[in-house]
């Protein structure tokens, strides 16, 4: 079983309540779920529409074959069209359904009185995707009582009443019984997003306080905390600005408090000046961006793998960071306590690269064995330190033992300036020279902590891929694991380069496939290696990489 | 100038020495210990400040960005009283946008401007409190821009604690900052200084001849006539504390501060406590 | 929604299409070209509104970054009418800093802020002039921020025009803006604008129930009265022209452009004019 | 004729002064003159020293060992002590000269009644150094004539008539005449520094607004402009952070006008996301950042070239951009020409990186030749343009044809977003793919325009250098001919790398010589070409790369 339903309006039609019933259901019933967004930059009009696909094997991505679709409007079809080459497609063998009023007239539509059963039995044309959702369900063969617990466990409490006959209204039209989904056993498992992932992970790692100011797609993080403020203590403050944020991420994480920071690229273009002073400080903070298509504004709610070198190099002078870019919303909450533990261990700032591709991808995932995390601040205890206490005293790692105001008597300071030992502003050369060497130095030992790349398939051409690609890069050579090859990163600096060389070193042609428009990691392994990629596949026109299109590329090149 | 065995970076002369003498009064007659202040600072002159104190914690931050850092330590650990040092660019200039959101925020921290009207560090440009038509290195025209009233604007703004005092008076200014810091809310505290190298208008004698001490029965609790005061300037000067309006700071009305351990302190290794987050998701 | 063949962001119901239909009278009926004109913006919902008109310049730049780009411009070519158009957030949140500064700079533009009380595009979060206490998707506990209040602020820093309008009453806010464009100087009109789809507090009926013109014979040049009009707010909001300073321009203080052609305009490849650069040097 | 004197005091000691009187009379003697600044920040007290050079040839850098040293205070004299590294150093040779009342007392020094005389003749200490300039020129054997003319140009009118006594009582010390300095025939040369290269160039340009936020050591541009604001009907704004002062840049050349920016790292970090609009809307400006150590507020007044990194990838998303490296003051002045040049012609940010070093050192230079000077703001032509104008038009070559407000009654639309043609907000996917390529398409026919890079000497050891290295590097190279090579960069991106390709290929070892900790641009040579940098010597103590600096590493790594 493998099944792609797209479920397409205008901003302000409710595809997401309806997008949610689906993908719930069918992740109750146990099946492997992937539930894609793709969405305009307004609160009403354009394009809404949701993909989820549903497998009995996990998967990553949604595919572009649309297998059911229920468009909500007519002014969606034009995307949906084949050769559109942005959207999920419908072809000849779609089914769609939709409401009877809407209009639509594609070949084969099912047309179902949505509207009309919605307003009379509800009083509410909003109820009809409830309606249409009861009609989905008949046709994947899904029982009638499991669709309405996943309206209780979805809807609203104040309007589930009025709805839930709408739904066994829709389910009653007997629409054909196009698809068998049985229920099925897997159990336990999760349905998350990676800002999902990447919230709970920071709650896991012991986040209190969280500093932002809203920006698509990096604000879910925020929503996420925000919605678990009081069960979990935390201090969730929209900001005045993105300045403020990042400096009160220092303010916070100086003062003992594990933090996080989420935005995206021209929210964090905001934060370098303070990045470069968590740097100077030796101040941990954690940050993620959620990439979008960029420069400037750019398209706020579409996806991108951009922001690479800008995030590798932003922030004046010289200094060490830790930068990941979770491959799945599953890696996202992993990669996420590792920034906090690294970023503590080493006192330094860690980067998350994510997108919109992740932060709104919902996908069926493991629970988190949260039995296996090992939390540890990295401050120091009494005894590991001298006295009188330096918080930048020299140390053979470069790592001073870090403690915070009140931890202990001893006072602790620091400086955005040059400083000495102790924290003091210091303009002494020599002292310039070692605080560069001590603050640099630490970078040898962040590398032995990193993990060496995935590698999939045994062809002879190798693929190159980083962060939300994964999914797409993944079910295509598995797909084809003959002739293609997969080397994966999820953590992009500093960057391990053996795994990698060696790959390359028995590979025919060697492919970038990236999210951005100037292969920006090819030039990463250029610069880290010296050896050329021979081949890009590139998307930039705001959409994720996907199985479909990277393949059609990779056709073009005479590659597959 | 060597003073107390430090290298204190300041011109002879300058005012930040007086301020400095006061801050440390400050400490030493304050029932608070010494590593319970945390002193912020951005980059300036005045924010070489908190490197001259003893035993105190200190985050010398960013040019205009003390504030959300001082806010966010404050948040983060209530156990320490927070004392922002910085010059008149610095908060006026750089960080203005910080310091509306401060006021409008209400964390329990303390600011403490030094108004020399002039860009001291970087050698003598104009400050938002730099009067109309002062000529500089980069203002050759002269300032074009109506000077920053920055009581006004706290009074607009209803910070809750607004003072202004000067560092020719020592004990008003030692009092002011101690009333300052035992204000439950944000505080600021325009401190009128001399720059005695770059500011050739606002000299310690201009200052001291139009300062005039609040009356005796002046009423800090009615905004109206505190922004009446606060736009008095040329000819006379008013210092002390012009408007206070007591409120519910951010702590208080916050559930994971108010009557709660220091945030940082609410710290543990037990898991547990997150399987909620799991079984929301599955 | 398809309005005059353009597909308008906008939700049905949404207080900026009335913003929209003043701003097009106020172009029609206006002395000056359509091309004269140059629309500046930021980013959030009321920041798209310069690409529905027809025929005028537009800058639409970055969020909170529409007012150092629309002086810019302004000063660089003061043949131009430039207004800005941007949301709350941009203005007061984001762009603080610059707000200040621009009140102070006094350029000869106009800011139109469409105050919603919302964040509307990023959908639903708390903006600077958010009543305290309210929840949002990102502010679960409540605001625990006071309010901003921009015509409070705007009055303490002196700004030139100081006015408020509302979208029920077109005819007031037609002329409110045309008043605020004629004026020589910064010009601030806070317009109350329902968001129908976040801001279910401050409905246009809760407006509607609330706002009260300024009296005839108010008098918007005393300065004292205007604060206090400023604050009103809870059951009566003022609307009108709190406050008038008329005092010379930036354009009017500057010898480069004072009595001077635009800016850009002085443009020559003449290059004996910098033989006295050589001079100096040599 | 090759004298190195440094006069060193605490700042406020008016070593400016005495600084300029020294440098001006050996300028106008007809002597290749360079004049270094080292000090601290602060306004009063640490180190304030300059060091001047002046010589029968060219040169663009001082070197260590001092000849003739004037120390004002004699807390300054551990900086100056052999071995110390930072400063120009005293050796056996050095002359001393000094006040009497100083307390300074090294081998060889010549006291002389300074201050007392001062206070005597003018009273005021303060003229103490004006005696001590006397007493100097006596020493170099210049006629009293020659420094009283320097004096009458160089201080302030209202100090020079008490002063003049005082100079003529130092030169009748009858100071040992240590030195020759005959007027030499040196003619119409210029002597400035790299901030004033760049503000006269910018004024060249057509500069009409400049706008900016003080920071050490780019203010030196801003305080240019607006000494010559009245004289050329320039605005020049202090706008209220960076941020403004990077939109108003984008404000004002949308507009028409041709504007500046200048700054350093820390003020450069804020305007990250400005450069990311001015990509987006193509709109050109140009920005200097005068680079000096980091990260966050680091050394103020110090030097390093390490923002190389940072600025070739600031901002969010991907764009082309411009950005050079001058070599020397000289340098500056066209490089800064070019950057208008080339910002205008593509439409895109350029970006000139000076330093503190380049900033601060005054050297001789041939006149400008304004007669070669060909200005062009590339503004379009009536009927270089389809009608209706279209702001973003699609051309072969990437550009569209400018227009600006009011030069034509069509109206000019820019947008931070996405954008068509037009320039109104698009969120069609296809648009964005056919912007991103017409905007990344730029940089082809940009990396045309790029010069190679100078190459000196013949030998097997090749030096790369970038920037301000150039005078150290130059001379070491000339000195050592046979030994060693340079190539040097002063435009840094887009990289032009044939010619170096083709030195590398022919040399035994290439060596990067920095002024940073990681070797920054040998790194942009890897990831470039591919090639690896067997070497590097690095400088980030704050203070210029040297002759002796570098021939000391180079000793150390058995190369010379
Ligand atoms: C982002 C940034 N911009 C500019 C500077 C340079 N800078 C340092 S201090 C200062 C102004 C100092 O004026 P003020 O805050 O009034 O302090 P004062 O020196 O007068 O005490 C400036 C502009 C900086 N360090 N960082
Ligand atoms: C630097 C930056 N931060 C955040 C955003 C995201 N953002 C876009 S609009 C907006 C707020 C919109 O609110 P407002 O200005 O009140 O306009 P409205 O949509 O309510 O009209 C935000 C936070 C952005 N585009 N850029
Ligand atoms: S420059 Fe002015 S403010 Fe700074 S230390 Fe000197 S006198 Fe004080
Ligand atoms: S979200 Fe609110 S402000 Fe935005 S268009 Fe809709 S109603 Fe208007
Ligand atoms: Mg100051
Ligand atoms: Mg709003």
């Amino acid at each position: 079983m493998d099944i792609t339903i797209t479920i397409s309006g205008e901003a302000g039609q409710g595809v997401k309540t309806i997008g949610s019933l689906t993908a719930r259901v069918l992740f109750d019933l146990g099946y492997y779920v992937v539930q894609e967004e793709s969405y305009h930059s307004r609160v009403r009009g354009g394009l809404d529409a949701t993909t989820i696909r549903a497998s009995d094997v996990p998967h990553h991505a949604v595919r572009q074959h649309i297998d059911l679709f229920v468009p909500l409007a007519s002014s969606v079809l034009p995307y949906h069209r084949p050769g559109n080459g942005h959207e999920a497609e419908i072809g000849p063998s779609t089914r769609v359904l939709c409401d009877g009023k809407s209009g639509i007239d594609l070949p084969g539509v099912i047309p179902v009185p949505a509207s009309e059963r919605a307003v009379a039995l509800a009083g509410d044309t909003r109820a009809a995707n409830v309606f249409l959702f009861g009609a989905m369900c008949h046709m994947l063969s899904i029982p009638l009582d499991v669709a309405v617990a996943v309206a209780h466990k979805v809807l609203p409490a104040k309007i589930l009443d009025k709805n839930l006959p709408v739904l066994a209204e829709g389910y009653s039209q007997q629409v054909i019984k196009a698809w068998s989904l049985p229920q099925r056993t897997l159990k336990g498992q999760l349905l998350a997003n990676a800002s999902q992932a990447m919230g709970a992970a920071a709650i896991v790692a012991g986040v209190k306080f969280y500093s932002g100011y809203p920006m698509t797609p990096g604000s879910g993080i925020m929503n996420y905390l925000a919605a678990h403020a009081q069960q979990y203590g935390i201090v969730v403050e929209q900001a005045e600005d993105e300045i403020a944020a990042a400096n009160m991420a220092v303010g916070a994480s100086y003062a003992g408090v594990r933090q996080m920071v989420s935005t995206s690229g021209g929210g964090f273009a905001l934060m370098v000046e303070a990045l470069s002073l968590a740097a100077m400080t030796e101040t941990p903070i954690v940050i993620v961006d959620a990439q979008r298509p960029a420069p400037a504004t750019g398209l706020p709610t579409r996806t991108e793998q951009g922001d690479l070198w800008f995030v590798l190099h932003a922030g004046h002078g010289e200094f060490v960071r830790y930068v990941n870019a979770p491959r799945t919303a599953e890696d996202a909450f992993t990669l996420t306590l590792k920034a906090y533990d690294l970023s503590s261990k080493y006192q330094i700032p860690a980067i998350i690269l994510s997108d919109q591709q992740l932060a709104d991808t919902l996908v069926t995932l493991p629970r988190w064995n949260l039995g296996a995390v090992h939390l540890d601040r990295h401050l120091a205890e009494p005894g590991t330190y001298q006295e009188p206490y330096q918080r930048h005293a020299l140390t053979p790692s470069g790592i001073s033992p870090r403690l915070v105001p009140l931890q202990t008597p001893w006072p602790v300071i620091i400086d955005s300036d040059e400083h000495d030992e102790a924290g003091h502003l210091s303009e002494d050369l020599d002292n310039r020279q070692r605080m560069v060497d001590k603050r640099l130095s630490k970078q040898r030992s962040l590398l032995e902590e990193m993990e060496e790349p995935v590698v999939l398939g045994k062809g002879s051409t190798l693929l190159v891929g980083w962060g939300s690609s994964f999914g797409a890069l993944e079910e295509l050579v598995l797909d084809n694991a003959a002739d293609l090859r997969l080397v994966h990163f999820n953590e992009v600096w500093p960057l391990r380069t053996e795994r990698l060389l060696a790959e390359m070193a028995s590979a025919r042609t060697v492919i970038a496939v990236e999210g951005n428009a100037t292969a920006q990691f090819a030039q990463l392994i250029e610069r880290e290696t010296g050896r050329r990629i021979d081949r890009s596949v590139l998307r930039f026109d705001g959409r994720p990489l996907t199985v479909d299109y990277i393949a059609g590329r990779l056709h073009k090149l005479e590659v597959i | 100038m060597w003073k107390d065995g430090m290298d204190i970076a300041w011109c002879p002369g300058c005012g930040n020495f007086a301020i400095l003498d006061a801050v440390n009064r400050v400490i030493e007659g304050s029932e608070i210990a010494r590593n319970e202040f945390l002193y912020v600072s951005g980059i300036g002159q005045a924010a070489k400040l908190p490197h001259y104190l003893k035993g105190v914690n200190v985050l010398n931050g960013l040019h205009g960005r003390a504030l959300p850092a001082a806010q966010a330590a404050k948040i983060a650990n209530s156990s320490l009283t927070v004392v922002v040092h910085s010059g008149d660019g610095c908060n006026y200039g750089e960080g203005g946008n910080h310091l509306l959101a401060a006021m409008r925020r209400n964390v329990d921290i303390t600011l403490i401007v030094h108004d020399n009207q002039i860009y001291g560090l970087t050698k003598g440009q104009a400050s938002p409190t730099t009067a109309m038509g002062t000529t500089t290195v980069a203002q050759t025209l002269g300032v074009m821009l109506e000077p920053f009233s920055p009581l006004a604007t706290a009074i607009a703004l209803d910070c809750s604690f607004v003072a202004r005092t000067f560092v020719g008076d020592p004990d008003h200014m030692a009092s002011t900052m101690r009333a300052a810091i035992r204000h439950h809310g944000f505080a600021l505290v325009d401190v009128l200084q001399q720059c005695v190298t770059f500011n050739k208008v606002n000299t310690f004698g201009w200052y001291k001849e139009r300062v005039q001490k609040l009356p005796d029965d002046y009423d800090p609790t009615n905004r109206e006539a505190a922004f009446v005061k606060a736009l008095e300037w040329d000819d006379h000067i008013p210092i002390g504390i012009l408007y206070v309006h007591e409120r519910p700071t951010y702590g208080d009305l916050h559930p994971a501060l108010h009557d709660q351990p220091p945030l940082w302190q609410n710290w543990t290794t037990d898991m547990t406590r997150c399987e909620p987050l799991l079984n929301e998701l599955g």
